[in-house]
């Protein structure tokens, strides 16, 4: 039966039941969770590692973390076969690291989480708003048997009255828009830190035999690291959006890889981290992609 | 600290008149790290040469700038100059300032300035050379011809006489390719089967050489010295190794009507058949389009008669696969379609033919044993019209170019027409005849003075039917020929009985597919590009890659087995050496900062790139790192681009050399010639 | 030294008067997301940040009650800065120093903390080095902190030794006040500390100046001040007193709790940039051959490559050690060397941390860990 | 139109820096060189072995150092040297391209083609047009407002 209105505690409880399970049948090494955070209403990533202490791990709608970030860190890595709690955009996350060999689908227990938007400073954040993704997709385990009914209407994406803005304004105007969002930057890298599609051990960003982008945090270095970091996630970003959460400066990067995955779902038809067969857009070719911009 | 030499090279004056060449030279030595820089009147010429060798030795360059033509040109020239005076041959690098400078711009001060800037960038590009040594590859000694007309089988038969394995791959049921279809063959007049067969039997019988015919090359895959073919021999539904091509089948089968692609549609064959008596393999074929077998399932009459019941209706296409080490493309021409001539009757008339439909008319083994006939009634012509540049020389045609051969085998049908019926008229409409080759001038000459042809300098404007009474009181069929003699500047009205045309000639269908397949570039024609057109004429651009005949560009027969024996010689040079030397051009993986997604591996056209495993200590694999194959890597780039941790670079194009390229064009209006000019600044 | 009152509606008039002596003044505004357009549907992140306050009219942004995300360090630590200019000319390189210009500033806005914070970083930059980017431009500027009336959750100043309304590091301190301590703050007690201070408030309240009443007698607001900072103390939800955590972090380097606490770091630099008090820099040279710039910009020990050596050997290698880095180098070298602890509690890396990581949790969790294992031993003896 | 030392530039010359394959488009140059097509000076070529080559990051460094246009060209689809070359990097183009104009970066400025070797007329033709463009969009302030500080 379809509903809209979740029992978290009902889910927190079969996550610890199953946690515990896992963890005593030895078929994983460690649960990666949600747990009890310093700041209340924020929980935190917990990482479980022996049955007793499952109680530790906790479920409501603040959790909002994307957790399949910790996979491809040097210090779990090693821990696989993992247990992870994913929503419906952190499966899409898992997916792509499958799909792009860092991770062996074998190796991970995906706990599937039915999801009907988190709360971010007790909003509904943008990508909840139209989520496809409520009963999730590709996962081992979805914890419980109620589904979703995402047959909500869908509104207007509510990023659409801001990609209007920019699409409105002349290109001048949206240099400006974007120059004046870049050059806040402070170069503190927490976009590339928490995307779980960033795993390279050494970031282009920190290349210096040449250096292509400069490490400077002025203008020129940070239109160049921002635009590279977009387009380096052209048709791999799942849109969990956790970029432009932990931007301390508050750059709208939500609207960069909104517009990239949009253009990539348009002229591709391919939506990342859906389908474990189908490869990253840019690792392909059609024979008739479109070329008219091409003289 | 870098020790630079720059070199300007004047060309004569194809540079030094649009730049000026000493400025060029003077701006270089404003340069950090350029220790001489100076001009010559001709670089690329022996004491050109020289004056780099000396300054290599005397300077102890590290490496050297050559600015002059383009590096297609005389790259390699300068690098073997570069090696023999004792310089790693990749330290030095050609800043292209004639083909993409001098020859473009007329401005001169434009033009130096470009050419400083050129100059400039390649010079900072040469500071982030390194010593590279050429990569050695084991060559596999077995060539593969595509195409069996005579061009192929030359080829063939020079490779095969050199002592080297060959596979001939070709498409039709047997080798001979158009040459078997002609008559006699200018200028010499002699029977073109006879010249011809023997060299077909030789190549049947020839130890080195495996024949696959009725097969087409489905893929090519590898690169020079280690190229893997993959053959389709189409099924011939008769087993070759058991016929003995008595004919018995051919002769009973009761598909009659069907017309036969080697007489061009003047003759008709069976659907089981050989298509001409001299073919090699002298074997037959059936044509599951048109056997009643195939078509409604019943007949099988051929399986009754053949006695060495080697009759096969279950065969299917057979896929082989060959190593070879190089391709020799042969795959020669086609004529133009007749319907392109709505202006002519557009194929509508059955008395105007194409050339090489009178050359089965007139050949011995042809339909008509030789006599010459109108394919309309059968009665012999009494006038012919002969229509030269049909098609070639013709922009609106779309075929701007000139076919080379219709000159010359159209004065051949007119001589021909002469001894066959002596009393016969023969016109030819012709623009200029292009008769260069040795004795060809004077075969046309023997055409028009001894053998009465009339020659008329026109075009040929309409053409339409016309039925008159020839006097007798019977009604004949005649082509109205309305053309104009332009030196007696007056218009003709001719009543021919027959008209030949010489068609253009184009490239044999699906030459562009197979220039894909083989990775070659070809021109908008579907011609195969040679390398250079007057210095690597059968070479193309792709290494262990020759063309040899119609396949490059129209050819006449000597030229054909002329260009086949220069690519088989050319196929020789490469096999002579034991292994092949490639430049270092390939890519290379730092596997520290590999982090193992392998879209490169997607992306490798050569699938160059294999899964390495990282083991610890404990022998546990701990992660998964790209490997690059050198011998199958060609140093196409693409998993640099995708890689987005630039964990791999390609040699010879390293992202250093490229960012110092950028990087040489002075971001801001900074010019580089003030920077010379500092001196007066400081003082 | 010196206290003054000054009502609230006069505080237009003394930033006017500031800027009339063409001082340049720094306050924190709202940087809208993006300072031409409208704030869209979502609730839009606006940001408080410290910027310079060019004109009068520019003055009615300026924003007092809110607490900036970014610490005022950016006034004199700028996020990158040059500091030496080469050119490659034919005659050789020629390479200029860079001055930093510093010039005459009023910084309003910074809290009691951040206001420490530069002491800190003061200390530091003078140790063994004077560091003339950093002490030309604190020399030329004047700061007024604000004293904090309801510091925020993740606020733990008083666990340093520090206080909402101290005065140490500012050279003014307006703190805001009411005359009975239940209605709404009107008027600011000022007070002067330092002889800098002094100096701009003579500037501003000067003989000539027409300004010279706004500025009326404050001392009888001081005991009132005292109290409502006890009071104020008392809100705080975060008071644990972490005088001794130098000792107690002198055994938990080992500790694998310091591990489990910090399992889910990021290594994102964002605790760093935040921070009053970090003030680790990276020196790179960016330009080309021609012409360019040594520059000096932020750096973060929670960086990867932060102690990655030319041979790829990194002696902290795994996360956990670069966190242990920051804690220990905050709460246990710096104290050791300069009394005081770096970090002023101004919880703005709590808030920052995309994974919330929270300094104050970690040292509370460790200090309660110490004091178990502690009494276990004394059990056991 | 020789313009004399002293006078004083007034009229802006557009610096377009065009990333070319080896095998067609820079061959393509050379044919135009070859038949003496005349076209802008404006450009300055760099030789790649293959459109897939050609990196974002060329294309950004090549406007960070005051380019004001940018072509990047190689060979027609299909006709590839290394077979497959373009067909990655046309997706790639149309990407980054998307983007660049989404952060507001004029489509005129960056120009993809295809220009074989034969196409020497193509090229010049090229050359002039992405010129005579960018000269009409006047110097790129934008980027070159883009201070390393």
């Amino acid at each position: 039966m379809t509903t809209t209105n979740i029992n978290y505690s009902d889910l927190q409880q079969e996550i610890r039941d199953l946690s515990k399970d896992l963890l005593e049948s030895k078929k994983v090494n460690i649960v990666i969770g949600y747990g009890a955070g310093p700041l209340n209403e924020k929980p935190i990533p917990t990482f479980i590692t022996n049955a007793a202490d499952v109680d530790r791990l906790l479920y409501n709608e603040h959790c909002y973390h994307n957790l399949s970030v910790y996979l491809t860190k040097a210090e779990i890595r090693p821990k696989a076969p993992w247990a992870i709690v994913v929503k419906g955009c952190d499966a899409r996350s898992i997916v792509g690291l499958v799909v792009e060999n860092q991770i062996k689908r074998e190796d991970v227990f995906t706990i599937g989480m039915p999801c009907n938007g988190v709360k971010i400073e007790g909003n509904l954040p943008s990508k909840c708003v139209n989520c496809t993704v409520k009963n999730p997709a590709n996962v081992s385990k979805v914890v419980s048997s109620i589904k979703i009914d995402s047959s909500a209407i869908i509104e207007q994406h509510p990023l659409h009255q801001d990609m209007e803005m920019l699409n409105k304004m002349s290109a001048e105007e949206r240099f400006q828009f974007w120059k004046n969002e870049f050059d806040r930057c402070i170069r503190c890298y927490a976009c590339r830190q928490i995307c779980p599609h960033c795993f390279c051990n050494t970031c282009i960003a920190e290349k210096s035999t040449p250096q292509w982008i400069s490490t400077t945090p002025g203008s020129r270095g940070n239109f160049a690291w921002n635009a590279i970091r977009a387009f380096h996630l052209v048709g791999r970003c799942v849109e969990c959006m956790e970029c432009s959460r932990s931007c301390p400066m508050g750059i709208r990067l939500d609207l960069l890889n909104h517009y990239l995955a949009e253009e990539v779902k348009n002229s591709y038809n391919f939506i990342s981290g859906m389908d474990f067969e189908q490869k990253p857009p840019l690792t392909t070719y059609n024979l008739k992609d479109n070329q008219d911009f091409i003289k | 600290m870098a020790r630079i030499g720059v070199f300007v090279c004047w060309c004569g004056e194809n540079i030094a008149r649009t730049v000026d060449v000493i400025r060029v030279a003077e701006a270089m030595k404003s340069i950090p790290g350029v220790i001489v820089s100076l001009d010559y009147k001709y670089m690329c010429s022996d004491p050109g040469q020289k004056i780099i060798k000396d300054a290599i030795v005397n300077e102890r360059l590290s490496g050297v700038v050559v600015a002059l033509c383009s590096p297609l040109m005389h790259e390699k020239t300068f690098r073997t100059a570069a090696k023999e005076a004792g310089l790693n041959p990749f330290l030095l690098e050609v800043a292209n300032i004639r083909e993409h400078c001098s020859w473009v711009h007329e401005d001169k001060e434009e033009g130096t300035k470009k050419a400083i800037e050129i100059t400039r960038s390649v010079v900072e590009r040469v500071k982030q050379n390194y010593e590279l040594q050429n990569i050695t590859v084991p060559i596999t000694n077995r060539a593969l011809v595509i195409g069996g007309g005579i061009a192929g089988i030359q080829a063939a038969l020079d490779i095969a006489n050199g002592g080297h394995q060959v596979i001939m791959v070709e498409r039709t049921p047997s080798i001979g390719g158009h040459m078997a279809g002609l008559s006699e063959t200018f200028p010499t007049l002699d029977c073109s089967q006879c010249i011809l067969t023997p060299r077909m039997v030789e190549v049947a019988r020839h130890p080195n050489i495996k024949l696959y015919t009725y097969s087409e090359v489905e893929s090519v895959h590898g690169f020079v010295g280690n190229f893997k073919i993959k053959i389709r021999k189409k099924a011939r539904s008769v087993d070759i190794n058991i016929c003995t091509g008595c004919g018995i089948c051919q002769e009973k089968c009761p598909q009659k009507k069907i017309p036969s692609e080697f007489e061009c549609g003047t003759g008709f064959r069976k659907a089981i058949y050989i298509p001409f008596p001299q073919a090699v393999p002298n074997k037959p074929v059936i044509d599951r389009e048109h056997c009643t077998y195939f078509t409604k399932g019943k007949c099988k009459l051929c399986e009754k008669v053949c006695g060495p019941k080697a009759i096969r209706y279950d065969q299917v296409d057979e896929y082989v696969e060959e190593d070879v080490g190089a391709i020799v493309v042969a795959t020669g021409y086609e004529v133009i379609n007749s319907d392109k001539f709505p202006e002519y009757g557009a194929g509508r008339f059955k008395d105007i033919i194409n050339g090489l439909q009178f050359e089965r008319l007139a050949s011995a083994s042809g339909p008509t044993e030789g006599k010459i006939v109108r394919p309309s009634d059968g009665k012999e012509p009494e006038t012919i019209v002969f229509i030269a540049c049909a098609g070639s020389r013709d922009p609106a045609k779309g075929i701007p170019y000139c076919s080379k051969i219709c000159c010359m085998y159209t004065a051949k049908h007119a001589m021909l027409y002469h001894h066959k019926i002596h009393h016969g008229k023969a016109y030819v409409f012709y623009m200029d005849i292009r008769s260069a080759g040795k004795g060809y001038d004077e075969f046309v000459r023997r055409a028009i003075e001894q053998d009465g042809a009339i020659y008329v300098r026109g075009r040929v404007s309409r053409i339409y039917e016309k039925t008159i009474n020839d006097g007798n009181g019977n009604e004949v069929k005649k082509l109205i020929v309305k053309g104009v003699d332009t030196l007696m500047n007056e218009t003709m009205e001719i009543e021919a009985d027959m008209v030949v045309l010489a068609t253009a000639v184009k490239p044999s269908p699906g030459a562009a597919q197979l220039a894909q397949k083989v990775g070659t570039p070809y021109n908008e024609y579907e011609f195969f590009s040679e390398a250079h057109p007057k210095l690597r004429p059968v070479e193309s651009n792709t290494a262990g890659v020759f063309l040899a005949g119609c396949t490059q560009s129209p050819k006449d027969i000597p030229e054909s087995v002329a260009d086949a024996s220069a690519a088989a010689s050319k196929v020789q040079i490469l096999f002579s050496k034991k292994e092949l030397e490639r430049d270092p051009y390939v890519s290379i993986v730092n596997a520290d900062k590999c982090f193992g997604c392998f879209s490169c591996e997607a992306v490798c056209p050569y699938r160059a790139i294999s899964r390495e495993e990282i083991k610890n200590r404990k022998g546990e694999v701990v992660r998964m790192v790209a490997q690059i194959n050198k011998g199958l890597c060609q140093g196409c780039g693409g998993c640099i681009s995708i890689c987005r941790a630039k964990a791999c670079d390609l040699i010879g194009y390293t992202d250093e050399q490229i960012w110092a390229q950028i990087h040489s064009y002075p971001a801001d209006e900074a010019e580089i010639e003030t920077e010379t000019g500092d001196e007066e600044e400081d003082k | 030294m010196k206290n003054y009152q000054l009502s609230a509606k006069d505080l237009a008039a003394f930033f006017e008067k500031v800027l009339s002596n063409n001082l340049r003044l720094i306050a924190p505004i709202k940087v809208k997301q993006n300072e031409s357009q409208n704030v869209t549907k979502l609730k839009n992140k606006a940001h408080i940040l410290f910027r310079e306050i060019p004109s009068k009219d520019d003055l009615k942004n300026i924003v007092i009650d809110a607490y900036t995300d970014m610490s005022a360090k950016e006034i004199f630590f700028p996020r990158s800065e040059p500091v030496i200019e080469y050119t490659n000319k034919k005659s050789g390189v020629v390479i200029k120093d860079i001055d930093p210009q510093a010039k005459e500033t009023v910084l309003f806005g910074a809290r009691p903390c951040d206001a420490f914070g530069f002491s800190l970083l003061e200390r530091l930059f003078s140790w063994d080095y004077d560091d003339p980017f950093f002490l030309k431009r604190r020399e030329k500027t004047t700061v007024i902190s604000l004293g904090c009336t309801s510091p925020l959750e993740s606020c733990f100043c008083t666990s340093v030794g520090l206080s909402p309304m101290n005065t140490e590091g500012s050279d003014i301190l307006f703190t805001p006040m009411s005359n009975n301590n239940n209605d709404k703050e009107d008027r600011y007690l000022v007070e002067v500390i330092t002889p800098r201070g002094e100096k701009l408030i003579e500037s501003i309240i000067g003989i000539s100046s027409d300004l010279k009443n706004i500025f009326t007698e404050g001392n009888s607001l001081v005991q009132a001040k005292a109290a409502f900072e006890n009071k104020v103390k008392e809100q705080m939800k975060r008071k644990e007193d972490f005088k001794d955590i130098t000792e107690i972090l002198k055994y938990k380097f080992d500790d694998s709790q310091l591990e489990s606490e910090t399992y889910r770091c990021l290594g994102c630099g964002v605790c760093s940039m935040v921070c009053p008090t970090c003030h680790c820099f990276d020196i790179v040279d960016e330009g080309e051959a021609s012409h360019g710039y040594r520059m000096k910009n932020w750096d973060s020990c929670s960086f990867a490559l932060f102690t990655k050596h030319g041979g790829g050997h990194n002696p902290r290698d795994m996360q956990f050690k670069r966190c242990r880095q920051r804690y220990m180098h905050k709460l246990h070298y710096y104290r050791e060397k300069f009394a005081d602890a770096l970090c002023v509690g101004c919880g703005r890396c709590v808030k920052a941390c995309p994974v919330n990581l929270d300094i104050y949790s970690v040292v509370y969790n460790l200090k309660k860990a110490y004091a178990n294992n502690k009494n276990k031993e004394d059990k056991e003896k | 139109m020789s313009k004399n030392k002293t006078e004083l530039k007034t009229e802006f010359e557009p610096r377009i820096i065009a990333f070319v394959c080896q095998w067609c488009t820079y061959t393509g140059a050379d044919l135009a060189g070859t038949s003496r097509i005349q076209y802008a000076p404006n450009v300055r070529i760099i030789k790649l072995p293959c459109t897939g080559r050609i990196d974002v990051h060329f294309i950004l460094k090549a406007f960070e150092q005051g380019a004001d246009g940018v072509i990047v060209s190689g060979c027609h689809p299909g006709d590839c040297h290394y077979t497959s070359g373009n067909y990655y990097a046309r997706r790639r183009f149309e990407m980054f391209k998307n983007m660049m104009n989404f952060l507001g970066i004029d489509e005129k400025r960056l120009q993809f083609a295809w220009v074989s070797a034969a196409e020497g007329r193509k090229w010049g033709s090229l050359v002039d047009e992405v010129t005579n463009n960018v000269r009409a969009l006047g110097p790129f302030d934008n980027y070159k407002s883009l201070k390393i500080f």
